[in-house]
C-alpha cells in the first residue's frame, strides 16, 4: 500500500485504492439500483439489466469525473457502465463484461468520449462482442469545441455534453427503438451540442499528489480539457459575464443557432467553483440568448462531469428540434439524478 | 523464403517470450518509470505469465497455428488493463487470421503473419510515426518486411527487419510524446526510450532468435 | 462597484453583487418552482405558496452554503426562504415577508440554524408576525456535536443534519398536520440527529478576497464550522478510515444506538471535496454502522450544506423509529434535489 | 422626577438623534472599519433618515407617544439589515409599551422607557457584558437608571446614566469581541472602541441633550 501524501488536501486511504473503495462504498449505497457484475467492480449495470427487448446502452471512461460516468446509469439512461481508473481508460475486457451483461439481442450502443484509450478499448471491445455476435454500435462524443478548431469537428474530445447524448439516446432507447433509431438519435445530439470550458486551477491526482500542472494565482485557462489538456487562451482571470460572453459567442459561432429556436443548456461544475457561481453565469448566459431571441426550453446547473477538485466551469448549448424536445422531457432516475 | 514453421515453433517463440520479459521486466519498468506510470514491465509480465499458463495448459498439444494466437492475444487482453492490451491483444488476433486452420507454415505465411499483426496494432492505437510509440518500432519493421523478396532467405531477411525495428526503437529516445500517458510530459518525455517501442522490438527479436535456433537445429 | 481581486479562482463580477445575481440566476432558472415576493429578491417562496390549509414552513440564512438554504425550497419540502448575504444573516424583515407569503391560517414554523444573527432576526421576525396575528413557532437545528460538549445540546450550531429536520418536518405538514405536530417532528428530528465534520481548507469570502484563516497544507481540523469556527482538534490528515472512525464513533458516544435499530446517513461534501471521496468515507461509515448491528435504511451522499469551495465533509446520523421512517421515505422535489 | 415630555418633546429628540447620526456618520463607519464590514455609520445613517422621513411625514402631528415609537422601530427595522435592524427596533417597540396611550408622559414614564428599550435589547442580542457591544454601553446605563429615586431631579439623574454609559462605551476599547461580525477578529479585536456601543452612547446622550434643552427653554 501507497503513503498517503499528507500535503494533499484529499479524504482517502491508500491513493492506489481510490477507486476500489469508491466502487465499494457506491455498492453499498446504492445496492437498490446498480449492480456489479465483475469482481473488480469495474463494470457496473443497472439493477434490472439486461432490460428486456430494449436496446442496451453503455458507457465508460476514466474515474475521477463523478457523477460522470457511472452516475448516468439507471432507468431511463444508460443500462451499463466500464469503470477506469483515475483519468484512465477501463480495459477492453470490462467494456465487453459491460456488453454481454445489457445485451438482450437487440443490440447496444456504446457512447463515449473522444479520448484515445476509451476510443480503442471500446473498438477492442466490439470487435470482441462481434466474435459473439452481439451488434454493438459507437457513437463518440466531440463536443468540446475548444478541442480543434471548426472543420476537425470529428477529433474534438468529449465533455459534459455528453450528458445530453447519454439522455436523448437513452430516452429513445427506452421508448423501444431500434439500434439504428437509438444511434441516430445519439449523432444527432453529439451533432447538436456544443460545450466550451474555463479552468481557473488544476486538480491533483491522488497518485501524484501534487497538481500535474499549474495555473498562475491570477490567471485561468479558456478551454482547458477535464484532464488538464491545454485550452484556447491563457489569460488573466476575467468576470463571470465575460467568461459566459466568450463561452457563448464562441459556441454560437461554431453552431449558429436561429432566433425562435429552442435550447437546452447546462452549466457544468468542474469540482471546486461552488453553485452560487454557477447562476451566476447562468444569469448572463440566459440573458445572451434572450437577447437573441433563443428560446431556452430547459437547463441542468450543477455538477454533471468533474475533473476531481478542478475550479471552473463549462457550459453546453443543446439544439432541440421538436423530436429531441419530447425525449428530453422524459423522466429518469439514477442514484445521482432524477427528473420527473 | 523456403522455412518451415510449425505449429511447435510457434509455442517455442511463445515460451521464449515469455523469459524474454520476465528477463526485461525491470528494465521496461525503469523505461516506464521516465515516461509513463512505470508499469510497462509489470504488465508485460502479467500478460506474458497469463500465456504462459495457456501454453502449458489448453494450448500444451495445440496444432491450430491460428488457434495458438486466438487464445494468446485473448489471453493477454484479459490480463492486461493498460494500453498494451488491447495492441498486442489485436497483433495476434489479426495475425491468428493469416495462420488459421494451419499447423505448418511458410515464410511467406509468417511475413503476412507479422504485417497484419502489425497493421492490426496501428489501426487500432491509431499512433502515427514519431508519436513516440510502440510504432516507431513496428512501422520500420513493417516496411522491411513488405521489401522481402520470396527468393531471398527468411531468416537472414528477417534479421532487416529486426535492424530496422531497432532503428526505429532507438529514435524514441529524441521524439516528444504525443500518445498516452506519456503525451502529459511533453518536453519533459524527449531523452528516453519508450517502453512500449522497446517491448516491440523485443518481441520481434525473440523471434528472430527463434527461427535461427530453430534453423540450426 | 468593487474591483474582483484577480487572485482569487472565482467565478463572479462584483464581489458585493454575488448574492443578488446569483439570485437573479437562479430565479431565470426555476421560475417554474420558485418566485421572489421581494424586490429584492432575498424572499423566495414556492411557486404555489401560499398551500392552501397547510402549516407553512420556512427557513433563513447566509448564502454560500447551497443548496442550503433556498435549494430546500420545493414541493414536499419548505415553503420559503429568507436569503442572507454571504454567511450573514437574512434580515428580519426579509423573514417576516416570507412567513406572511406562506401563511395560510394554519401557522408557520421556522426552522433554521442557531446562530446568533438568525436567531435575534427570527425571533424579531416571529414577534411582529404574532403582533399581525400569525402564529410562529421556530425550531432552531443543534446537531453539530463539535459545537458544544454534552450538555450543552441547546447551544450547539445547526449544520448539515438540519436537513433531515426539514425534510421531517415538510413531509408532517405536506400530511396536513397541525402546527403543533409539525413542530414535535421537527423537534424529534432535531434530538434524534447529530453531525461531525472535518475540514481541511478554508474558504474565501468573495468580498474578503483571501481566505479569513488558514490551515497548514498537511493538517486538517476536526469540527470546524461551516463559517471556520473553530473546531475541536487540529491535526495532521489522516486516512479517510481514520476520519470516518473519528466522526462516527464521536456522534455514537453523544447519541448511542442500538443493535437494530434503524437510521439515515448523510455524508455532506463541504464544497470542494469530490464525490470519489464521499462515497470512500461512506464504505467505512457503511461497515462501522453493520458491525454494530444498525440497519441503514437510506442515505444521501452528496453536497447538503456547504462553505463555499471549503474541502471538507460531514457525516451525519439520523435515529429513525416508525414514525421517522414513514415520513423519511416521502417524495419531495425542489430545483436542486428529488426523491421519488 | 418632575419632568414634563410631550410628545412633541419625542419628536424634537428623534430629529436630533437623526442630525446626531449623520454627524457622526463618518467616524461610526471608521469604528466599525477596524472592527467589522465599516457600515455601521451609513447603516445608523439609512435607519435614521427613514425615520426623519416619518417625522415629516405621517408621524408630524402624532400625538400618541406609543405610536410614535412603533413607527420608529418598525421604520427602522425595514430599512435595515444588519445586526442594528433588530437590536435598535426592539428597543422601540418595548418602549412603546411603556408610553402607549400617552400624549405627556412623566419621569418615571421616561425611566421605565429605557429600562425597556435596554432590557428588550439585551433580550434580543443576548449579548453579556463584555462581548464588545452595544451592552457594554448599556448595561452601565440601566444599572443607573434603576437607581434613579423619585425623588431626584431626572435631568440630573439622567446625566449620571450617560456618565455610566459612557464608561461603559470607553470600556471595550480593551475587550475581545464575542458577538457579531467583529469576533472574527478575535486578538485583533483589541484596541478598538466598538461601534455600535458608540451609537447607542449617542442615541442616550442625546436624549440628556434634549431634555437639557427643553428644561432650559
Ligand atoms: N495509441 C497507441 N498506439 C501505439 N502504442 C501506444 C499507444 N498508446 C500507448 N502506446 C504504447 O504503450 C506503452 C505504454 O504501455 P503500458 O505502460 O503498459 O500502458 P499504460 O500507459 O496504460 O500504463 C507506451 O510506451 C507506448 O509505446
Ligand atoms: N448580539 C448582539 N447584541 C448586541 N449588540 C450587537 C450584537 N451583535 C452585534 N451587535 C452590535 O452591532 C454592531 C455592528 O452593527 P452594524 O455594523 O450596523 O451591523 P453588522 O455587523 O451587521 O454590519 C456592533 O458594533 C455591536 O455593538
Ligand atoms: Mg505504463
Ligand atoms: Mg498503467
Ligand atoms: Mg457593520
Ligand atoms: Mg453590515
Amino acid at each position: 500500500m501507497s503513503e498517503v501524501n499528507h500535503s494533499m488536501k484529499k479524504v482517502i486511504n491508500d491513493p492506489e485504492r481510490v477507486v476500489d473503495e469508491m466502487l465499494e462504498g457506491l455498492l453499498l449505497a446504492h445496492s437498490d439500483k446498480l449492480k456489479s457484475i465483475r469482481v473488480d467492480n469495474r463494470s457496473l449495470v443497472r439493477i434490472d439489466a439486461p432490460v428486456k427487448d430494449k436496446v442496451g446502452i453503455v458507457t465508460g471512461g476514466g474515474s475521477g469525473h463523478l457523477p460522470l460516468f457511472l452516475g448516468y446509469v439507471g432507468k431511463g439512461m444508460l443500462d451499463g457502465v466500464a469503470v477506469g481508473d483515475i483519468f484512465q481508460s477501463p480495459s477492453s475486457q470490462q467494456m465487453l463484461d459491460v456488453i454481454r451483461a445489457v445485451n438482450t439481442g437487440a443490440g447496444v450502443l456504446a457512447l463515449y468520449g473522444n479520448y484515445g484509450g476509451d476510443v480503442m478499448n471500446f473498438d477492442m471491445a466490439s470487435d470482441l462482442a462481434d466474435m459473439e455476435n452481439i451488434r454493438v454500435e459507437s457513437v463518440v462524443a466531440t463536443d468540446d469545441i475548444a478541442s480543434m478548431p471548426k472543420g476537425g469537428e470529428e477529433k474534438r474530445r468529449g465533455v459534459a455534453g455528453m450528458f445530453y447524448m447519454y439522455k436523448l439516446a437513452s430516452a429513445k432507447a427506452e421508448q423501444g427503438a431500434s439500434l439504428e433509431e437509438v444511434k441516430r438519435i445519439a449523432e444527432k445530439a453529439n451533432a447538436s451540442v456544443r460545450t466550451m470550458g474555463v479552468a481557473l486551477s488544476p486538480c491533483t491526482l491522488p497518485e501524484v499528489g501534487r497538481p500535474t500542472f499549474t495555473i498562475k494565482d491570477n490567471e485561468m485557462e479558456i478551454g482547458m480539457g477535464i484532464h488538464g489538456e491545454p485550452g484556447v487562451k491563457k489569460g488573466k482571470i476575467e468576470s463571470a459575464d465575460s467568461i459566459a460572453e466568450t463561452l457563448v459567442s464562441s459556441i454560437l459561432e461554431d453552431m449558429p443557432i436561429e432566433k425562435g429556436n429552442n435550447v437546452s443548456v447546462l452549466i457544468n461544475g468542474l469540482g471546486a467553483t461552488p453553485l452560487e457561481e454557477l447562476y451566476i453565469v447562468y444569469r448572463k448566459v440566459h440573458h445572451m440568448l434572450a437577447d437573441r431571441g433563443i428560446e431556452i426550453h430547459n437547463r441542468y446547473i450543477g455538477e454533471f462531469a468533474t475533473s476531481l477538485e478542478m475550479v471552473g466551469l463549462s457550459v453546453s448549448i443543446l439544439k432541440l428540434d421538436d423530436e429531441l424536445k419530447e425525449l428530453i422531457d422524459e423522466p429518469f432516475s439514477t442514484p445521482f439524478f432524477s427528473q420527473n | 523464403m523456403t522455412m518451415k514453421f510449425t505449429a511447435k515453433d510457434l509455442l517455442t517463440y511463445l515460451k521464449n517470450v515469455v523469459e524474454v520479459m520476465e528477463e526485461n521486466k525491470d528494465y521496461l519498468c525503469e523505461l516506464d518509470r521516465k515516461l509513463g506510470d512505470g508499469d510497462h514491465g509489470v504488465t508485460m509480465s502479467i500478460g506474458w505469465q497469463a500465456i504462459n499458463e495457456k501454453l502449458q495448459d489448453e494450448l500444451k498439444d495445440e496444432e491450430d497455428c491460428g488457434r495458438i494466437c486466438i487464445t494468446t492475444g485473448r489471453t493477454f487482453l484479459s490480463a492486461v488493463g493498460s494500453s498494451v492490451g488491447p495492441l498486442y491483444a489485436t497483433g495476434f488476433l489479426r495475425g491468428a487470421k493469416v495462420v488459421q486452420n494451419k499447423t505448418e507454415v511458410t515464410g511467406e505465411d509468417v511475413k503476412e503473419f507479422w504485417i497484419a499483426f502489425i497493421e492490426g496494432i496501428k489501426e487500432r492505437g491509431q499512433a502515427e510515426v514519431g508519436d513516440k510509440t510502440m510504432v516507431d518500432t513496428l512501422q520500420p519493421a513493417l516496411e522491411s518486411l513488405k521489401e522481402l523478396q520470396s527468393t531471398e532467405d527468411f531468416v537472414e531477411g528477417f534479421a532487416k527487419v529486426v535492424a530496422a525495428a531497432k532503428t526505429g526503437m532507438e529514435s524514441t529516445k529524441d521524439l516528444l510524446s504525443k500518445r498516452g500517458r506519456s503525451s502529459r510530459l511533453g518536453e519533459r518525455s524527449i531523452g528516453n526510450q519508450d517502453p512500449g517501442a522497446t517491448s516491440a522490438y523485443l518481441i520481434l527479436e525473440t523471434f528472430h532468435q527463434t527461427i535461427t535456433a530453430n534453423q540450426t537445429v
